[in-house]
């Protein structure tokens, strides 16, 4: 099994979600994080003074599936993330030794 | 430290301290200033109280109270980052309180009985003698005022002057230190300036200085001694290295426009009766800030390139600085014109003055207060005149007005200064004035007040 | 915008402005009505101005403010996403300012000098010949106010119904944009509105509409400004997909109540005595809220299965918006019920109306404001009705008052909605009036402000 | 339950319920209480109404309407967890509506009209009789205000007193169960205090008990029933294993500077006019408040080794409820004493007491209004005396009165204890009191009003 | 060594640290998090309309520990999280190749 | 490649992300976790009473590198993270097998 991490750009959330639900992923867990990296940040006004501020909100998607779903689900956030400008994401691919699903105990594939 | 010695004597002396010849030539008749000789109900015809007087200074002096709580509070605690966000709150609130309760044991008597120039006499200690039949002359002949009254009104102001200082030196400064700094410049440099400059027979009453709602006597004053303390304190662990970012602007919203608010309370109540000077001072307010507000939006939107929030209120603050000592003096285009450079001189003082100097002045209370309030102290002596649009005085004219108006601020930023330095040096001797390294990081809400502000 | 047209002529004829026959039939004396004739003191025995009058309007002009600041900038701003939360609170605090000054350069004189039935004169430019000594006369006779405060008290007026409009296009609307827009609506619908409806010799005012506190001049004035402008606009990014939810209610909270407590001002200050009218006014202003809170909570309790907090604010303010021009000619009955049905036909507007339309107006300006605004408009001519508890008119009939009100709808629709839909169409045509998708996307706080609300 | 039967025993016993005897020798003449006697137009030489008085009613109105929103609401819902912060603020703002069309509908008739000792009569029910022209009468002869705004006055108090209870069951109670307890308690045991303590012929009013504002009327009455009924729906899940803290302080701050600031309209207002009373309650409101900050505050610093802002404000509230019945009976000093005093007393029955008995009152309305309004109830007999600074009573005994203080405070607890405990317990039986674990989980602001506070 | 990350409900915390401690392990990082899943999430209001909020607070516990101590800690975690409801959550496993201590350079089970 | 996280203190964000700009590191994500441990938290008054809070605030942050970054990223960490007094936090490394760039498609160190 793998956990498929995905950094993206927050507005872009409902239609990863989406994509996702389309090839059959309905299970994730979401975090709000900050991304640095090439996408330039913003400039903060205080008191007629400047500040820069590098950090961007991302949105970061844990999802883990079996080893054949890792295809699938690449293309999926690819296509639904994707907006050609930069600071769209990334996508880490970690393995899994192990899924239990608490409320039943049961694990492997059947804990997705 | 010399830098803060320097940077007073500089301002002191630009001010035309140095020359008092000029200003005993100043007009010495002060016909529409806060002086309050308390009546004699024997040796005038008996004065009498309206009801809508009554009613109105009622609400002043809570309008007042709330510009401290929660409107200091929130336009103070939105301003500093989350971890230290309870505890300027909780420092305006005890400050507040413990000022109040000093101010009926022995600040109302030294403050507003007669004495000699600089202070008054403690006939009056623990209220002795104000009842509730005591009445308090107005500006008015003949209208007076529940003495009781006019006591609680002027608490709101000492409260809320003393807790203006805590903006200077927030996020580092030592709860308990704070505190005896504030019962001592209380005593020490506020009620020698109420007494000197709102009382008959006190210096620069006599002088005919005229500050209508305290822009020396409350807004310099705090200005110049949150500077000093923040000075003697020095800079916040990461100043000029981190952004050290507000951490909820809509605290700062809401205190801000609870200042604004309550200012007309602080502003028109100054007036002391239901009257036109109530209604024309109302007006000025009201057009002061908002002039404040759009000057500094437009100075940074030019120069920035963006209108900010934080900017506009501000803005409006440096307005409503500079209007209170004309508020019941100046015509509505005068206040307009005093509110829009209030505002442009904060500005400048936050950003040039600031970078210049190097100086760690937290809220910039100096910024908006002292500087914006020295444009309205000296600006008043302009703005009075009737060929502005202003209400004039016997005898007026507009240098030697002007000049009064200089020595007032050079007195107060001299005396407010040197008190402020001596007692914040002494304090950090003995009991220290800063928390430790470590607390610092921490935040001061979990390190000395035991709390966070949220978990959300 | 074939809609938009098509929507507001639709309004306007089902209201009876196709009908004037009708209304100049109805009662032409409208003594309880907010017109004003300023005192010419040389033609008429000395008025008396009284220190209560004065306290309590100096209190109502206050409590007016405090529904725009901190009041409407929380309302809105709670119920926005967080990146957008700033710039309608900037909006608010900005536009405001902009209106307090150019009330008093030109507005006040425009709107409340003698001129034609649609707009006064430039007589009082720049204030000229207000004084602190100018009068003002109320609805009784005899008995003045300093006209510097009645000037001041419709200035928080002007400046609050500007602001009303921007909940219309929030999250997406340039500032520059808005700004130019409200100046200029200002003058060309709001001014006229208040001279048509409120002075003497005004086409409405002469016709004898009754308008108590401003439910046409006001709220479905800037409700169908708020409607144009966000059919022009156009849906926000994401409308009808994502969940837009509210990002602080407890913000939302502060600012509803605020609105509450400072429409008092707003509507018993509208009596511009502390009168019996005014007790009137105030009692029915607390009852049309309350009962439009549990109207709402009962409706979407029964329909939703749950009562939400924003529903019972919502409601409450439904109800203030009903009762606003009834506010002193309705009795305490009638009051009940003009906030219950002011807040029900709200709520339809927000949901059926809203969906039925498709359109996107952000904060529900016009289901608010202009919907509940049309309830109370029209039902003025009912709950004055002494039959039903009202304090009742001269020559009284129902149906009459009822056809003059519903004309003064009208106009006020048709009016306001042209003159909103040429101005933004100009403007959106010459400088842009939305921002762009990037822009959009990060947030007007950032993008537009430089600025972040929380740094929790 | 036992617990709390036993408890409320105690309480009363303790405080001279037993011994009527000796409180019907206490002082039987009330000058200076709120007693009202609706003026007859016929059978006086007419009384005046004062445009001051008006004014300064009219304000304390709306004062009191925003101790309960957003006040309270933000005070309460400060200290909750973040998903219950919505619930309380929901419920303030409903039950304070509810509560305020019941008061027109049969409110104000039971408890103002004469009746028999314990309750009035049905004769102005839906206000039938109560015009523009109505008179109510003041504590001065010949004095008299619109009855229209005493009524309004009453009004907010009778919506604050009902919300103040939810306090004590937040973040697991029903809300319907919450709105069908509140109308009915507030028919029970709010509108027969009134009565009894407040009416002429009430029966603690004809025994002489001295209750300025309402110390037991409003607070202990509230702080007993919330008490029951946090024993009678049982702790929250979580409590004394998890530290159930509150979610966010700035909202709390915000709602007790509020709160302060609307005291004064209770408490400065129950004088009714506008006059030298009315100051002094301002004055003892002011520095009862400052003296239970300062008091809370020094305490905890030596106990718990840091202040912590809650507590300052927690004091502070205190000392508020403390000097609620004595606002206008106290003399400065004795108000310093007995803010300071009620203050202590709560941080007592705070920590103390309520871990002694292990019961979960959410958010101590017992421990502040109940504890602190003993105090103050019991204190009123003692500082009224004019050796103490006190305003006095003819034929003032010390003994005497507070012995009719503590039976008026033993009646309050008896009847209110009895009433919301016969009420809850039938509550709970017909329709359940409590939500379900999951939904207390979960939280009451998504599972009972399909909200979220916060989207950050 | 391995990571174990486990998605719990939120009101479960308290157990499940205490559980942990009882087996010995007493460091971990905790961050909040939003779970997808089977779990239905909650509807709100909007000013009268109705919309469905698919997310749910969850908790993201990340306990690294030796290998040896993983069936316990999985049972601990077991134990103290299950409700038998729907959306109790799940627990990854994953390997980590090296832990360090920042504070005195410690690597390996050391750094733990 | 490798997958570094690290917990530190909040205060030392900026000295470490500085420090990893020096060793060539621009890309990394960043989250606000709460973290339990040897270091002790604080105390809290509720209203006269007391309790501890034992989870302390901390950055994470996780940085996909190449493997043959690892030394250079760790001692970059490891000297400007550390206080040297308890509670400086862990350096975790595991194993990517996969990074994907959203906005270009490209993988592995590429995607960097
Ligand atoms: N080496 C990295 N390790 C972890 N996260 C990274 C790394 N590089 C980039 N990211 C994350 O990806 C986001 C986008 O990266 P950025 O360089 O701005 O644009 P792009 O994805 O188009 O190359 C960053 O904001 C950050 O959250
Ligand atoms: N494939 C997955 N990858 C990552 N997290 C998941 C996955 N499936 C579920 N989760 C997390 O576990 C939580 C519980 O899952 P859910 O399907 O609701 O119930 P259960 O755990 O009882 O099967 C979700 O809210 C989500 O945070
Ligand atoms: N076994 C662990 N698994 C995950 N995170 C841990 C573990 N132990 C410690 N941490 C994290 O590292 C932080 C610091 O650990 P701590 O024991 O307080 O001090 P030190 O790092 O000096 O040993 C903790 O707050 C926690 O976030």
């Amino acid at each position: 099994m793998k956990m498929v991490t995905a950094i993206i750009k927050p507005f872009k959330m409902d239609d990863v979600r989406e994509a996702l639900a389309e090839v059959g992923i309905t299970g994730l867990t979401l975090s709000e994080v900050k991304g640095f990296g090439r996408q330039r940040g913003h400039t903060e006004l205080y008191r007629g003074a400047e500040y820069t501020v590098d950090f961007l909100p991302k949105i970061r998607l844990d999802i883990a599936i079996d080893d054949a779903q890792v295809d699938t689900v690449l293309d999926a956030i690819m296509k639904a993330a994707q907006t050609g400008k930069i600071g769209d994401g990334k996508i880490f691919i970690q393995p899994i030794e192990q899924v239990i699903r608490i409320r039943t105990g049961e694990s492997g594939s059947d804990a997705l | 430290m010399k830098t803060a010695l320097l940077f007073l004597t500089l301002l002191a002396a630009g001010l035309g301290l140095g020359s008092p010849g000029f200003a005993q030539e100043a007009a010495t008749l002060a016909t529409v200033s806060e002086a309050v000789a308390v009546a004699d109900s024997a040796d005038q015809a008996a004065p009498t109280v309206d009801k809508g007087d009554v009613a109105w200074m009622l609400v002043s002096t809570i309008l007042v109270l709330l510009m401290a709580l929660p409107g200091l509070a929130l336009f103070y605690g939105g301003m500093l980052r989350a971890k230290n966000a309870l505890s300027v709150m909780t420092q305006v609130f005890a400050i507040s309180s413990l000022i109040g309760v000093l101010w009926v044991v022995y600040g109302y008597s030294l403050a507003f009985t007669a004495g000699n120039p600089v202070i008054g006499s403690f006939d009056k200690l623990f209220l002795s003698g104000v009842t509730v039949d005591s009445l308090a002359a107005t500006f008015t002949d003949g209208v007076a005022l529940p003495e009781l009254l006019f006591m609680l009104f002027q608490l709101t102001f000492a409260g809320l002057t003393a807790a203006l200082i805590v903006g200077g030196l927030a996020e580092r400064v030592k709860f308990s230190a704070l505190l005896v700094f504030s019962a001592l410049w209380f005593t020490l440099a506020y009620l020698p300036m109420v007494h000197m400059v709102w009382v008959e027979g006190g210096l620069m009453f006599d002088k005919g200085e005229l500050d209508f709602a305290g822009g020396t006597v409350v807004h310099i004053n705090a200005g110049v001694a949150a500077l000093v303390g923040a000075l003697v304190i020095g800079r916040r662990l990461g100043f000029g290295r981190e952004h050290l970012a507000p951490h909820n602007l809509t605290l700062t919203l809401i205190g801000g426009a609870l200042l604004w608010f309550g200012w007309f309370g602080f502003n028109a109540g100054s007036s002391l009766e239901a009257n036109g000077i109530a209604v024309l001072a109302a007006v000025n307010t009201m057009l002061a800030s908002m002039a404040g507000a759009l000057a500094w939006m437009a100075m940074e939107w030019i120069v920035r390139g963006k209108p900010s929030l934080l900017g506009v209120v501000t803005g409006a603050i440096g307005g409503l600085v500079a209007i209170t000592p004309a508020a019941g003096l100046a015509g509505p285009m005068g206040a307009l014109v005093l509110g829009a450079l209030g505002s442009l001189a904060a500005l400048w003082a936050i950003t040039a003055l600031k970078a210049r100097f190097g100086y760690d002045e937290t809220l910039d209370v100096f910024g908006v207060h002292g500087v914006a309030g020295i444009v309205g102290a000296i600006g008043t002596g302009i703005v009075v005149s009737p060929a502005l649009g202003g209400v004039g005085l016997d005898g007026y004219s507009m240098g030697a007005q002007v000049l009064t108006q200089m020595t007032g601020v050079g007195l107060v930023i001299v005396w407010s200064g040197l008190v402020s330095f001596v007692l914040f040096k002494l304090i950090d001797l003995v009991m220290g004035l800063r928390v430790s390294e470590e607390q610092e990081r921490e935040g001061l809400d979990t390190s000395t007040h035991g709390e966070q502000a949220y978990k959300l």
